[in-house]
């Protein structure tokens, strides 16, 4: 039984990797699962130098989802180059990084400073705000998504994976920039923009009052885009938006994601991520499924 | 470090100790057998629409039987299920987690306001048994919870919002009421409380180990929700944060920003 | 102690209505509330003839959500205008009639069928597809939103409440646009697109392919809409998205929101719009606050 | 018309019938005064992030104790929750709801198919009662449950899929072999069967009542979710849908397009 799938040359032993933000460098949760096992690991968010992130609260509970609002908070590429992705380099699994930035510069000198680690791939999250255009995120504006894209393709030596914004009118336009500016795969959904009140306190839940909204909560809405980009651009999509179980997976397989991210789950399940990979091949035991291609987009 | 795993636990009993406040007795004996006071425990909803476990801590640990105490208020849609829950019943829990306190000194003020009181229990227990003095001052709103089981420990002091019991006021009020003395203070309570305290101890050149709280996610440092501002940038971090689950929650007072 | 909250000249005697297409015009739920207890009773939409809407399956549960597509059923105005009218007359609640439409020109038509009628206030369903543009909602258009609304401003004897779509980049753009068309208010968020797939069945959920998603998991896309657009427009807001309890409602009302609208709340507890209603005054008094309009936007 | 209420309902006890078969008894007598055979209650979940009621069928009726019995296949977490509920457990319920079936004929063939046969047996012994002739012909994939309980009032025809019981096939292949005549037919189940009641109704030229299900929310006609496709114009939606929840889900088979 073949579970392995390629994304831009790279190939996963299944398609399951994790989420950006929830699963850090892989270190804290490789007490919980063995590494070996994922099809990748996706980094927390890396910058060219270190942010000290969001005041608290950074997060709160919703309705089957939690709002964050950590504020990317991390040690900056000199730290991440030299301590994480050594660790990570132990594993047989595939290295994905994640990239965030203030500007695009910002972004090329993260994607060139990694030009000659043993990454495989890069996850570059554009739904930071662009401070230049006055904080509007990057991923919400197509001609901003296509440069971006166009001027990382010019530096990245490794694939880059644009990670799509769900917090637009229409999600395809956005994949097709990045598909224009030279994207090798895209992810979605990032998270969508929420907010708390603490009604009892008459305040927001969260210091920095919006948050990404992540988990079960937000799946249909996360199925519904990575079936529409699917459809609308040839590029291999990771499938991720409250994905809990194997068959929540399935449910982004179905749609036409190639991988899946398994993000807020772990939270609520240190184990859920081999747990879902091993559920995905137990589905396709059940149904006599001898390849995982055959699941990838089988719903139309 | 002690290796925290998450599976079902059998609960013992629930007991009921006030309005709001509940304790629950756990059977496992692996995680008594690695707890620490000051640690806590995250425990799981089984209601769906909750995905955060909800971080508790340690109130005693009987390493003979077994078995460990978790006493918690009742705020929320998590807390009330567990206040449920029967003898008999089992609950999804990870732990131990967290680093808990270093028993130091010989002559130590406990300091408990509200919901942190309770690990500040099972730190007598120990400090007591290691034969230094204990003098334990309980902050409470207004119904008291617990106070009764530091007496076996040492002496207990409480300061009440109110006045009904004991210092009307905050528990440094009680600590100068009774001009209090000590070579250490461990401290669990609300942010405006740990201020206090920290404060209280700076100027009276006593060393403070204190327990922080805030939202937590993952429970084990790798989400970085629980952050609280360090005075140094940290060795992990490399920025002015640390890890409350990870690096915590128990801090000495002078290496983080309240 | 003061519940009655005023949205363009109408006083409704609490901020409770309910959500349109979740109750009918009244009656079936008649037998569960009182509906003389209700700030208001919002109809289930009416297009100017009568529509089949789609194929079943129609709805699907999701984590703390449903995905629905009726595809706007109605018996057509000539109906409502005969039937459901005179039996919300019966009761002392004001009646807000949600109107829907394919063109500009059916829009147009069942607002001018209204205008003699004894309706107190109209919701315009702008998420309807706009046939002439190839099926994109109205609603996701700032250019259609303001012409739609400028046309029915025209034509309308009753203060109209635009309803606005949650699934635009900025939602605060739509929020100016229906403000320089001359809405008198805004109602949102309607619900967001969403998909589920039966991984088993390995089909779609709905036979419309997508739906509408209602219910807790939008709350807090719906409470950060409600906040933004509250402070970007001079407009009353009927607020709503998975308000399940009163503190669901007063997360709203802190947020800006005039009014409140409870859907699919009414799935789960038919008496869901009295018990929020209630819940909202006992807060009052327990929080001494005498007038609900110290609550409303109170958090900013 | 009945009235529905929704309250919490106490529980008899939960049995189970097959794998993934259980029988609920629940003690309310207003419902089981009101109840008729072919209408369904409502069932709430109580967790959280599942909002919308179970719609499950009456299976049987007992005004002397004031119970009512349902009958479910566990298919998700909903019917899987109410499968562990025990006795002396409550649980919300709405009802009754819908129309249920008319008593009519001298001579009836009562057709159930999977979980289309629990409400046929309130309706045998109604018809029974009445001093109709029943004749049950049930369909099932594989396992048996409730056929012994049809035995009672009247003669019982089975038809597995896998033929390890009665008729190999489906439940018209078991009418044909036992060539059975009615001048009534009432029946539940799956719609490709139901499809074929009502090919085999007309025919026959027998009239029939049959059941339908379909995904509700409200379950008492106002959502429109549970619609199915009505011959004539309907007479409260004014096209050519019918409310399942609230006209039927009890249909004569000519009313309807399958």
């Amino acid at each position: 039984m073949n579970t392995a799938v390629t994304i831009a040359g790279v190939t996963l032993k299944n398609p399951v990797v994790t989420g950006s933000g929830t699963f850090g460098s892989g270190k804290e949760y490789s007490d919980f699962v063995d590494l070996n096992k994922l099809g990748g690991v996706v980094t927390k968010g890396v910058a060219n130098i270190p942010w000290a992130g969001n005041p608290t609260p950074r997060i709160a509970e919703t309705a089957s989802g939690m709002l964050n609002a950590i504020g990317l908070q991390n040690p900056g590429i000199d730290v991440f180059v030299q301590r994480d992705i050594p660790f990570l380099q132990q594993y047989d699994t595939k290295i994905i990084v994640n990239v965030c930035g203030k500007s695009v510069s910002d972004y090329c000198e993260v994607v060139e400073r990694l030009g000659d680690e043993k990454v495989d791939l890069l996850e570059i999250n554009i739904s930071c705000p662009n401070v230049k255009e006055g904080g509007i995120a990057f991923g919400q504006n197509p001609r901003a998504v296509e440069e971006i894209t166009s001027e990382l393709k010019k530096r990245a030596k490794q694939p880059i994976i644009m990670k799509l914004s769900p917090n637009v009118t229409d999600i395809t336009e956005m994949a097709r920039a990045a598909e224009a500016g030279g994207a090798d795969a895209l992810s979605l959904i990032n998270t969508l923009t929420g907010m708390k009140i603490d009604v009892d306190k008459r305040a927001f839940a969260l210091a920095n009052k919006t948050g990404g909204l992540s988990g079960p909560a937000i799946k249909p809405v996360a199925v519904r885009m990575v079936y529409q980009v699917a459809n609308a651009v040839n590029l291999p999509i990771i499938g991720m938006g409250g994905i809990m179980t194997a068959y929540d997976a399935l449910e982004f397989l179905m749609a036409g994601a190639t991988a899946v991210s398994v993000g807020t789950a772990n939270f609520t399940n240190p184990y859920a991520t081999v747990e879902i990979a091993a559920g995905i091949e137990e589905y396709m035991k059940r149904n006599n499924i001898n390849d995982i291609k055959k699941i990838i987009g089988c719903v139309k | 470090m002690s290796k925290a795993v998450k599976k079902n636990v059998a609960i013992q009993k629930v007991e009921q100790l006030s309005s709001d406040i509940f304790s629950m007795y756990l059977v496992d004996a692996s995680i008594a057998n690695q707890a620490k006071a000051g640690q806590f425990i995250s425990l799981y909803s089984q209601d769906g629409s909750n995905l955060l476990p909800r971080p508790i801590s340690i109130c005693e640990i009987d390493q003979e039987e077994g078995t460990i105490r978790l006493v918690f208020r009742v705020v929320g849609k998590g807390t009330k299920e567990f206040s449920k829950l029967q003898a008999g019943d089992t609950i999804a829990a990870m732990g131990p987690l967290g680093n808990g306190f270093t028993l130091e000194g010989q002559k130590a003020i406990l300091i408990g306001g509200g919901i942190g009181i309770p690990p500040m229990l099972e730190l007598a227990k120990q400090l007591h048994a290691k034969g230094v003095e204990v003098q334990a001052v309980l902050g409470y709103r207004d119904a008291l919870f617990l106070n009764d089981e530091f007496e076996q420990y040492g002496k207990v002091y409480i300061s009440t919002e109110d006045g009904s019991v004991g210092t009307k006021g905050n528990v440094i009020d009680a600590i100068k009421e009774h001009g209090l003395m000590a070579d250490m203070i461990y401290a669990c309570g609300p942010n405006p409380m740990l201020r206090g305290v920290k404060a209280y101890a700076m100027e009276q050149n006593i060393r403070a180990q204190i327990s922080l709280e805030e939202k937590m996610a993952c429970g084990i440092g790798a989400c970085l929700a629980c952050v609280c501002k360090s005075k140094e940038k940290d060795a992990h971090s490399h920025v002015h944060n640390k890890r409350i689950c990870k690096d915590g929650p128990v801090f000495y007072c002078e290496e983080v920003e309240l």
